[in-house]
């Protein structure tokens, strides 16, 4: 397996405050890897930084809202370099963030939200992929012209991944898939997950409910105060004693 | 009267309502307070006067050039002023605020302080029940609404518009979908400016033009804006044909107040946010009020 | 019978069409430490804001000392004696540290005669002592990191003097050293007694906490919520052994 | 003692002590009416610029309709003046006062709006109310508005000084209402919290509503007290006080000059004003007045987006990263610590490197 996906020494920096510090990791093809660590241990600023939102906010707030924004250290992406790229070259690149809880555009219609994923590319492709996102999740095509501020959790979640699918991703950066999920959704989404795994596309997602995370994934990484603590598979990690309470908390 | 009631509030509300889309996007997109959005509506109006004193051209060619010219200026400030600072909002208004001097200055010294007319489009008139309605109204109402048309097309039919509505929702998800927020955001002024270009351009030969004839428009889109809910497009177009009628009504009602126009939609405005503070057509979401 | 300290009753919240706190009754002594968890999502940080009317409760009482305080103003509460930290931390961020919690130690509950506008600045001092970033007091707020602002949201809120507490994760993101620290200091707290000028009344805790062995530690008594109902209240012993608080946490699998 | 340690050894501090004492002397200066009159104005106008600025820099509750309070002030004193022939020291006062109720009643939906909703509807209180002054033109004197006021005093220089007095005690006065520092009054300290973080500042058990409606009440009364000596000193209280460019041009001179910091409207105001005056005795002045004065703001705010006095601040003053004390950006070492100030300088450029 190739090393797909490669981050070195990332810092994120808000004013003097540090979220990200030095972290490094790495996703190899077609794999599915997750991050897991508590509240505020900057596993979103890791996925923003990835994307390209965290320069966006940089340059463009230049620190209105949070603070003077710092940010160093590479991504690496199929042998290219990210970190210096705006945001919709990475997404052209076919690095793409699912946001948490979704944040689908909530006046859009269904279909609007997911066209809006492949607004870069041909409109041959765009339907032929709309069709595939269509047919992976039968309840976005019945929903396609309610609006979006209308779905529930769940569906929100759904659509944002539906979203990235349209735009052909080659890596998925999903945050928080299962948050505020009831179980009996948590499975189904678990099983979506899967099947876009099935789809060849390499996916990072963190989450916060461990289980769920760890049935899912291949390898794991955990963070904490915005390092990696540990690194391995779901039985390397709770085999752990000292992980498993400190960090994991079960 | 009726019938006139239902024209002039038509043909005002339609204008209102490009002038407040426009100004809308413009914020929406890049969060800017363009408070010279309707400078350029004057501007425009004035262009084409200068257009056919000083060049000799016929209206409707007059018309289109001073339109896209006005385009242009509306880039230009975008590309000197606006983007450059855009991180201080409050900067960005005030500065739109001087270029909104710029122009009325610049206009009043070419120009003169004075009332002036441009020729209608279509001459005569048309006797409708019982009222004679200038056929120029007719043209007003007609092209505001094809334009209104014309924006909802770009807007739910082209990638364009499609791009635009992601961005005016939200922004940094926009981006990491693809979109490039800088150069959307610049055709967004564009479009915007061009917008309250072809407002100006409709009015103007129904009203007398002078160079302080945006300040009185500018506080109507402001209320249709806030009355629609902020970031609301289509909110914006029906408060401001809201406002429009109210404002046609006082001057039907007391004929001699004219001075209450503007009052009239500013209570209706105010009344309306201590309703309800998020706008008719503005959401307010719970969970996001911490 | 003596009226408990708070009692909450039949609390419930909508969210649009979503429930996300549902029929809550619970109540909690004067000298109690209590725990709430749940699995995210749970409604646990709703219920928080429901008890300071930060949001506005669809239905059901919240009584405090016998009074009913549903619907009354956030800062009224705060001076009836019940302070909260938040989960997400919003400091006054270009204030300093110090500043931070003098806003909470100008509240009407802290004023005492004479002394109060004296000690103002020191008694923030002594707040900050006690959470142990005094030595950050001159700094902006907006320099802090994420362990440390909410070790100032702690001081903020203690600085209230508050006879009931209301703690959102308190110890989240913070290292297991820090974790330790702060959980001493909350057990001191409750104890009561005066730190330096900073008065503590020993208030009653309500602690919201993901970091179970930590929590279990402090607190007398668990209240379990999932899906915005109470499904267990019991001393920490038995709600580990609760077989439906299990199946919550770990899921239907139980693996 | 406390005069030398603290006024005079920072910059910024002995520049507006300079200004002040300048302002005090000027009639000895120059006999010029003219000027005198310019600067009459720009002492008014500076104080309605700070009291915009205690509500909008200060507690964040944007107000785009200053010139109500200014205008229904004019209005109510003009009033009693004509009506009930008190004297100027009541008018004034019982004006103010007027101002400071109308804050209030426009502070009340501020209660329910935050930002640009707020801006929106306080800038539409002043238009409702000229078209009801309109309306009552009887009344209220219409277009041409109430004129024939009696005077401030009987010739220039004592009404300058009664204007200058006034204006400096009111500054003074706001200066501490508003000093987050201050150890006297602490509502500096509460109105910078409501406008940090309004809930966090209710959940440390602050009655915010209270302070915004303060806030409002104290906006109002002192612009109240400009309206009143504006409307005295030119003797006429007219609609163009009202006007939406009026309530513009305040934020105009306090974003110019620096929002958020009492001097920084003062300084735009004496920046702005006598510029816009003056242009007018060129040739060509008065017409290309405005034209130069959006230039000017367009060109200062590209480069000086905080405001003008924020900029040079900036460049004369330094802050001890150590114990935040106020130092003179020519000092090598802090007045108060003695920790050395170059390395903090090197420190900060290192920042973003580590």
């Amino acid at each position: 397996m190739s090393l797909y996906l490669e981050v070195k020494n990332l810092s994120v920096l808000y004013d003097r405050a540090i979220v990200l510090n030095g972290l490094s990791l790495h996703v190899n093809s077609g794999e599915l890897v997750s991050l897991v660590g508590p509240n505020g241990a900057g596993k979103s600023t890791l996925l923003n930084a990835m994307s390209g939102l965290i320069k966006w906010q940089r340059d463009t707030l230049k620190g209105s809202v949070s603070g003077k924004i710092t940010l160093n250290g590479s991504v690496k992406f199929d042998g290219a370099e990210l970190i210096n790229l705006p945001a919709h070259e990475i997404a052209r690149k076919g690095v793409i963030l699912c946001p948490e809880r979704g944040r689908p555009f909530r006046e859009m219609t269904v279909q609007e939200n997911l066209e809006v994923g492949a607004l870069f590319l041909d409109k041959k492709v765009a339907d032929d992929n709309l069709e595939k996102v269509y047919a992976l999740f039968p309840v976005l095509k019945k929903r396609s012209s309610q609006v979006a501020g209308t779905l529930s959790g769940g569906e929100r979640t759904m659509l944002s991944i539906g979203r990235s699918l349209m735009s052909e991703p080659k890596i998925l950066l999903i945050d928080e898939p299962s948050v505020g999920l009831a179980p009996l959704i948590k499975d189904s989404l678990f099983e979506r997950i899967r099947d876009v795994q099935g789809m060849g596309v390499t996916i990072l997602l963190t989450e916060q409910d461990v289980s769920f995370a760890f049935d899912l994934a291949s390898r794991n990484y955990v963070i904490s105060r915005g390092k990696i603590i540990a690194e391995g598979t779901s039985q390397e990690l709770l085999a752990n004693e000292l992980i498993r309470e400190t960090y994991l908390g079960l | 009267m009726f019938v006139s009631i239902l024209i002039n509030g038509l043909v005002s509300g339609a204008v209102y309502a490009i002038l407040a889309i426009g100004f809308s996007l413009i914020f929406g997109v890049a969060k800017i307070m363009n408070m010279a959005h309707t400078a350029f509506y004057m501007l425009t109006a004035f262009l084409i006067l200068g257009a056919i004193t000083f060049l000799d051209m016929p209206l409707p060619l007059a018309a289109m050039a001073s339109i896209i010219v006005a385009g242009l200026l509306g880039v230009v400030c975008y590309k000197l002023c606006f983007d450059r600072i855009k991180v201080h909002e409050t900067a960005v208004m005030i500065i739109s605020v001087a270029i909104a001097m710029l122009f009325e200055e610049t206009i009043l010294l070419t120009f003169g302080a004075q009332y002036q007319r441009i020729p209608p489009f279509v001459e005569g008139y048309f006797e409708l029940g019982g009222v004679s309605v200038l056929n120029q109204h007719f043209f007003t109402a007609g092209a505001s609404i094809a334009t209104l048309v014309g924006v909802w097309l770009l807007l739910s039919k082209t990638k364009l518009g499609k791009a635009i509505r992601a961005v005016d929702q939200d922004r940094e998800i926009a981006n990491v979908m693809g979109i490039n927020v800088t150069k959307t955001s610049m055709q967004v002024m564009g479009i915007s400016v061009i917008l309250a270009g072809v407002a100006g351009a409709v009015t103007a030969p129904t009203i007398m033009i002078n160079p302080l004839m945006w300040t009185n428009p500018l506080v109507i889109v402001l209320s249709a804006v806030v009355l629609g809910g902020l970031g609301s497009i289509k909110g914006s177009a029906i408060a401001a044909f809201i406002l429009g009628y109210a404002e046609t009504l006082v001057v039907f009602i007391v004929p001699d107040g004219s001075f209450l126009r503007g009052a009239v939609s500013l209570t209706a405005m105010v009344l309306v946010l201590l309703i309800r503070p998020e706008g008719l057509f503005g959401v307010a979401f719970e969970e996001e009020r911490l | 019978m003596t009226v408990p300290f708070l009692q909450v009753e039949n609390l419930t919240k909508d969210f649009g069409g979503l429930r996300a706190v549902e029929d809550v009754s619970f109540t909690i002594d004067r000298n109690e430490v209590v725990g709430l968890i749940g699995p995210n999502g749970a409604g646990k940080t709703t219920l928080i804001r429901l008890l300071m009317n930060i949001l506005k409760p669809t239905a059901g009482k919240v009584i405090l000392k016998g009074e009913d305080i549903t619907g009354q103003k956030t800062a009224k509460i705060v001076n009836k004696g019940m302070a909260s930290t938040f989960q997400v931390v919003k400091p006054f961020r270009h204030l300093p540290v110090a500043a931070n919690v003098m806003v909470a130690c100008l509240s009407p509950k802290t004023k005492r005669k004479g002394e109060w506008v004296k000690t103002v600045e020191l008694r923030a001092l002594d707040a900050l002592e006690f959470c142990g970033i005094a030595d950050l007091a001159l700094e902006p707020a907006s320099v802090l990191s994420h362990g440390d602002l909410k070790r100032l949201e702690l001081a903020r809120a203690i600085a209230t003097e508050p006879e009931l507490l209301l703690l959102d994760e308190p110890f989240g993101g913070l290292s297991p050293a820090e974790t330790t620290l702060v959980a001493g200091s909350l057990r001191r707290l409750h104890k009561g007694g005066r730190f330096g000028r900073l008065h503590s009344e020993g208030p009653a805790m309500l602690i919201v906490e993901h970091k179970l062995s930590e929590l279990m530690k402090i607190v007398d008594r668990v209240i379990v919520i999932n899906f915005g109902k109470v499904i267990a209240i019991d001393v920490p012993g038995n709600v580990v052994k609760n077989k439906d608080v299990i199946e919550a946490y770990i899921g239907k699998g139980g693996k | 003692m406390w005069f030398r340690k603290s006024v005079l050894v920072i910059p910024g501090r002995v520049i507006a002590l300079m200004f002040g004492i300048t302002l005090l002397l000027f009639p000895l200066l120059t006999a010029d009416e003219a000027t005198l009159r310019i600067v009459t104005f720009a002492a008014i106008f500076s104080l309605y610029a700070v009291s915009w600025d205690t509500l909008t820099g200060y507690t964040g509750q944007l107000s785009l309709g200053h010139a109500l309070f200014f205008g229904v002030a004019a209005y109510a004193s003009a009033l009693l003046d004509l009506h009930l022939e008190l004297s100027v020291w009541l008018t004034i006062p019982i004006g103010s006062c007027v101002g400071a109720f109308i804050g209030l009643i426009v502070g009340l939906p501020a209660l329910r709006l935050r930002g640009i909703y707020l801006g929106l509807v306080t800038l539409a209180f002043p238009i409702i109310l000229s078209g009801i002054i309109f309306y009552f033109s009887d009344f209220t004197g219409g277009e041409a508005g109430l004129y024939g006021l009696s005077r401030l005093a009987e010739d220039k220089i004592t009404a300058y000084y009664i204007v200058i007095a006034i204006v400096m005690c009111s500054i003074f006065i706001m200066f501490k209402f508003t000093d987050a520092k201050s150890r006297i009054l602490r509502t500096g300290l509460l109105l910078r919290a409501i406008r940090e973080d309004e809930m966090t500042a209710r959940a440390s058990g602050i009655d915010t509503i209270k302070y915004k409606l303060l806030a409002f009440a104290m906006s109002g009364f002192f612009a109240g007290i400009a309206g009143g000596l504006y409307a005295h000193y030119i003797r006429v209280a007219g609609p163009s006080t009202l006007e939406l460019t009026f309530s513009i041009q305040v934020v105009l001179w306090a974003i110019f000059g620096g929002m958020g910091t009492i001097y920084g409207p003062v300084a735009g105001v004496f920046i702005l004003y006598p510029l816009t005056e003056i242009i007018r005795f060129y040739p060509y002045g008065e017409e290309v007045r405005f034209i130069l004065l959006s230039l000017i703001l367009i060109l200062s705010l590209l480069f000086m987006p905080e405001g003008i006095t924020v900029w040079v601040r900036d460049k004369i003053e330094q802050e001890c990263t150590r114990c935040k004390v106020i130092n003179a950006a020519t000092r090598r070492t802090c007045r108060a610590c003695r920790a050395p100030m170059y390395l903090t300088k090197e420190e900060n450029a290192n920042q973003g490197k580590e």
